[in-house]
């Protein structure tokens, strides 16, 4: 898509960096907005140098208020701009709620069409960084109640590059969630490999004795969990989601009719989490295939706990075997 | 090409130290002492008599729009309507002062402001009508859906006139607020990242003294709330909001200054609601007979056909002809709120998204389904 | 618990607002506050006369910033009041989002008890009033998904009075989500009777075919489901969670062992709603005891819409029948 | 009984029809357009030499605090400190106009503050260490937990100002903030309800000339941040955040008007954050090391060491006495965080409720579960 950026190995935060600039190469009317993303690049730097290529008209140091900068931004849009906003981090977010519900996934809906926002709103998000309070929340789930929204989240430098781009294209709002503590994670990228659409799914690890769904910072820990399952007998697939809506019922319902046990799992609080959602469509729609119920292996229904404390909280390996382990495989 | 990196003059140094004075002087910025009139002033002179009958013109209009909206409510016609009867004036003066490729950001309050604008008077009922959510165009109007979320359009009026700004276009936002509105967080994000940015925007409180049943005492304790625009770094202005020609040169010259690079100002326009809330509200709760009493006495429309009268700018002619123009318009939404709304179900799955995705066509798909067997036991009773 | 109040016939609205008034004469550190609460006595008059008996220490008329009063609320409580807040409606909550997960959510946890906030945050909410745009959001799931809140629902007369009651008593923070199409519905109302324990799901209605989960707005909707089934040969059970935080997984789960069919029944969306978790967790407890999937009948995956077209969206008999009969009867 | 109704002086009426000037005069409300100093003026002579060597002591402790978790952090002891070197006068000046009774509302940044007021220096420092929330008791210290998430804890300082008024208890909330914190929406709505209420509460705003790297012109417009303070009904003031005498009185002053029924006071203290934002920053990304320099010159800790010496009021052995608090301070946090805190896993699932929910029993008997299987595992592997 772009020749901008070679392929080079590269960390997340550079292939969003450079996915950011691509894009604002590419397209006039891509501007992004939010706190320190100027001088600094951005507390992640994510917007590293930005300012510096594009000026401040591109690249704005908004005043510190969140709502005031997602409700700025959907002026821009309306105005036929196309705002890629940075909130600093997940729990700071929240301010924004207000403009997030009640204009961002309605504006199109309440205009039948007229006024469509193409917004990209980016969410550090996840704990696991040793952050203090306020800081690792996972906060999808609130996102993905709300209709109208799209709601990404890559777990990949590829996938960090291409649903990006994807995401800043599209015409529809999209939450774009990214995984925190994959930030400094390094891959091969190849900026001009087709963009990935959003909405697909993809098979991680293939595997015949289960399947773990799962999506962003915890992709990382379900392929160490299916690696370290080998050793007690189970060949599990991993799937990634990349998507939580729109939500990918195909990819997913085929791999979970194949395998017959699947577990899903996340960071956030398990009661009312997206986990919920995945384990009551896969059992809706794949009843009869399934050996066992859907588990679900999350972050404890706690606030997110001290930095010290944190890997308790964290679905980690162990848990995943534990929970694979109670598959039922003895019918 | 960068728009902000090139105005360093409204860059003022942050504090540095061992200086002595504030970084700009804050006088310009605070209202006057008294609210700007100009009926009843010599000022009426200096107005276009052209521009003062049209000012009359769409408050009687106004007037009448605001009165039959009201019984249709009572009518069952419409879901709800929050009559702006006695803020005439401010809804008019907001219309006229933009040009058509300005865009007004209107509360839910404002429709006759819409109307004025030149949307359709029926179209934007459809909201309050209840069979869609907005009935205009807001892109080809230049008019953003009616706001319910208190404030929150404030910031979207900030967004769109930055973004016309860098674009060069001499385009102006004009964000329509009540005096409760200014109490909630987003009027305070929205007015500052206006000052910031020296968006070309203005900003007009309505303060009709209530907010529903809270009067303005229990919602403010500033000397006024144009007083707010100091603590922004932009001008305040205190205007009659019942004067019309006054809001008019009030709004008028903030949205001229707005267009010439100015920067933001906040106008704030000394109004009264005459009807309850809305017609589910029950005024007398919470306030009294007399003080309604009195401000009958401060009519906008009365106030502006005695002194035009008074001028010599109006005769019975013009104002039967407004009237007439009322009476017309008033059967007009008779007419059209007499049948029902034409409603199609399957539009709730339209422009959720740009395309559907592969759930909302699975519900979409359902909800067919129950219509057609509706359908068709309907057919079966009928045999 | 209190001798204020004698029965009566009573509306919804009528028993929160006896609930308050006895709470308030009971416990002088109850105090009411939010937008219109004094004089008008609340748009849906549930505050009404309170600042007459109480004055306006007790009832206060607050400037209109929701962030504003919970934030206030807050502070209150940590100098040992209790406050009762109102919410207008459903969509203006979110303003006070971040002040609900970051602090009331968490403060207990983030000051090891040192700080517990006994807040009321009374929320009418749901559709089919006829209300426009952002007067009918069903906001559960949010709540249900921030740890720390307990989330509690009357769906009856009598429940609405004792729930308050005991949410009003909770020492921990409460989004006590009122029903708001249900408030002129009227019943019998003792409010001497003993206080209903927060986290006890009730049967309304006993059956044998299977059961219909549900709470607040949906209950009389599934009440008349239940009826209208004995013509298709179906004999429902109807079941009333009264709270979804915490989750009565005993009740819950015995009742669907028994039968071994469900449909959970709610209106807001059914992405990632809060049917999404009930659905999960009885299929994790009740796998071998499900005859069929546990089905979801909730509103669909768009804005709410307008009045008018409401009806369609609204969880209705049919559509409840008609998932009733996807229940895999055959089997 | 009824604290509210009865103050119906602070109850100025709404506008009223053929009014001529706003409710009250803005004059008194406005800062002075020069901060208030003390250091080198005359009016150090007023002051209580106590005071002002208690003020000395602390702002070096204070420094030699600040220093140390910098360090610490360094080494990896804290996750993370954001230090206040340079605003310790701020800090100090903060913590001592409160008296035992009186409510901190501290941000993160003010953990000196809460020291200064009282609390224990380490377990001040538990939120930034890791190992838990808030290490100190909120309610024994009247310290709120330090806050995170900009400018919410404002509103919450004027609803515990507001319920102790309402008990008749003189309780005064002191809430700090930075320049940034003030762009917020939580920021506003705290001043106006602290206005309309009249709470005891006295806003601080710590403007550091930088919110991470954002610079004040990019947050503000206003002539002074203090000038918001109009726009409430509430009195502004400025002050140099620099000298610590001077913080001090006019903040003492603002508490004590509070106390006595004065209602609220926004101050605006023009102060610089030395070092970056937090260990974890890189300040030279967006300010010049000659901005650093210049502020160092006006260093709050030798402005006041300077003028106490030159005023005959510090002599060298209350500079050592002070020194060798500072370093036995020092040394005792060395000590402690050398080793590593006790951690109990199960506290994950105190304290959430006041009773556990009966989802959370099931979920703390799965993590001792894991925990008694993971001894057993290192047991085996010890066999
Ligand atoms: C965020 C939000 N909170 C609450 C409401 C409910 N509400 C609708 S109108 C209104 C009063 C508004 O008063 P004001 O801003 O003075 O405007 P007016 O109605 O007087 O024109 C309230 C509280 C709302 N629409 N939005
Ligand atoms: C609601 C919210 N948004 C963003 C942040 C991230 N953040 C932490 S400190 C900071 C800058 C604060 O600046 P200022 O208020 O001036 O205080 P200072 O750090 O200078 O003391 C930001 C943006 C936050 N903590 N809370
Ligand atoms: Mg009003
Ligand atoms: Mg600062």
């Amino acid at each position: 898509m772009s020749t901008a950026t070679p392929v080079r190995t590269s960390t997340m935060a550079q292939a969003l960096n450079a996915a950011l600039r691509d894009a604002m190469r590419e397209d006039r009317s891509v501007h992004v907005l939010g706190e320190d993303v100027g001088a600094l690049g951005g507390v992640f730097r994510i917007t590293d140098g930005l300012t510096a290529e594009f000026g401040r008209d591109r690249c704005l140091d908004t005043p510190l208020a969140e709502a005031g900068i997602l409700g700025t931004a959907i002026g821009m849009a309306m105005y036929g701009l196309r705002p890629v906003v940075e909130m600093q981090f997940d729990a700071f977010a929240y301010p924004a709620m207000e403009q997030l519900v009640s204009h961002v996934a309605k504006m199109r809906n309440r205009t039948a069409g007229k006024l469509p926002l193409p917004i990209t709103i980016r969410i550090p998000y996840g704990g696991g960084i040793g952050g203090v309070e306020h800081h690792s929340d996972s906060s999808e789930a609130y996102y993905a109640q709300t209709p109208g929204l799209h709601v990404v989240t890559p777990a990949t430098v590829g996938d960090a590059y291409g649903l990006l781009r994807a995401s800043i294209a599209s015409d529809d709002p999209v939450v774009f969630l990214e995984p925190k503590r994959l930030y400094w994670g390094k891959d091969s990228l190849d900026p001009a490999a087709p963009v990935e659409p959003i909405g697909r799914a993809v098979l991680r690890r293939t595997g015949s004795s289960a399947v773990l769904i799962t999506y962003g910072p915890s992709l990382p820990v379900c392929l160490e969990a299916a690696e370290a399952a080998k050793a007690e007998g189970w060949d599990l697939a991993v799937l990634d989601l990349r998507t939580l809506v729109p939500f990918d019922d195909e990819t997913v319902c085929r791999v979970v009719r194949s395998l017959g046990r699947a577990v899903v799992v996340h960071e956030a609080s398990g009661f009312g989490g997206t986990g919920a959602e995945i384990a009551a469509r896969v059992t809706e729609r794949c009843f009869h295939h399934l050996a066992a119920p859907v588990l679900r292996v999350t972050g404890f229904d706690i606030p997110y706990p001290p930095p010290m404390l944190e890997h308790h909280h964290l679905p980690g390996v162990d848990r995943i075997l534990d929970a694979v382990a109670r598959l039922q495989w003895e019918d | 090409m960068t728009v902000l990196d090139h105005r360093h003059h409204t860059s003022v140094p942050g504090w540095r130290p061992g200086a002595t004075a504030p970084r700009t002087d804050p006088a310009p910025l605070l209202p006057d002492a008294s609210p700007v009139r100009v009926l009843g002033t010599p000022a009426l002179e200096k107005y276009d008599p052209a521009l003062l009958r049209e000012l009359y013109r769409r408050l009687v209009v106004g007037r009448r729009y605001n009165q039959q909206a009201t019984v249709l409510t009572k009518q069952g016609r419409l879901a709800v309507y929050p009559a702006s009867t006695g803020q005439e004036a401010c809804q008019v003066a907001a219309a006229m002062v933009l040009g058509a490729g300005d865009w007004l950001f209107p509360s839910y309050r404002d429709t006759l402001a819409v109307v004025s604008r030149g949307v359709d008077p029926l179209e934007a009922l459809t909201l309050l009508r209840g069979n869609a959510h907005t009935g205009y165009d807001p892109r080809a109007t230049r008019t953003a859906p009616l706001c319910t979320p208190l404030a929150t359009q404030a910031p979207h009026a900030v967004g769109l006139a930055h973004a016309a700004r860098l674009s060069a276009e001499p385009v102006v936002a004009l964000a329509m607020l009540g005096d409760g509105g200014t109490s909630e967080g987003d009027f305070h994000e929205a007015l500052n990242f206006a000052a910031v940015l020296q968006a070309p925007v203005v900003f007009l409180v309505q303060n009709n003294g209530y907010a529903i049943s809270v009067p303005l005492t229990q919602q403010s304790a500033a000397p006024s709330l144009a007083h707010k625009a100091v603590g922004y770094g932009m001008p305040g202005r205190l205007v009659d909001g019942n004067d019309a020609p006054a809001v008019h040169a009030v709004l008028g010259e903030a949205v001229e200054r707005a267009r010439c690079g100015g920067g933001p100002t906040l106008v704030e326009a000394l109004t009264y609601r005459l009807e309850a809330h809305t017609n589910a509200d029950d005024a007398t709760r919470y306030r009294e007979d007399e003080e309604v009493a009195a401000w009958r006495e401060h009519d906008p429309v009365l106030l502006m056909e005695r002194h035009l009268r008074g001028a010599g700018l109006l005769d019975d002619l013009l104002v039967r002809q407004a009237s007439e123009e009322a009476e017309a318009l008033a059967a007009r939404m008779r007419a059209e709120f007499h049948s029902d709304a034409e409603l199609d179900p399957m539009s709730l799955f339209a422009h959720v998204y740009a395309e559907p995705t592969p759930q909302l066509r699975e519900q979409a798909a359902q909800l067919a389904a129950e219509l057609a067997a509706e359908l068709a036991a309907e057919a079966e009773v009928q045999h």
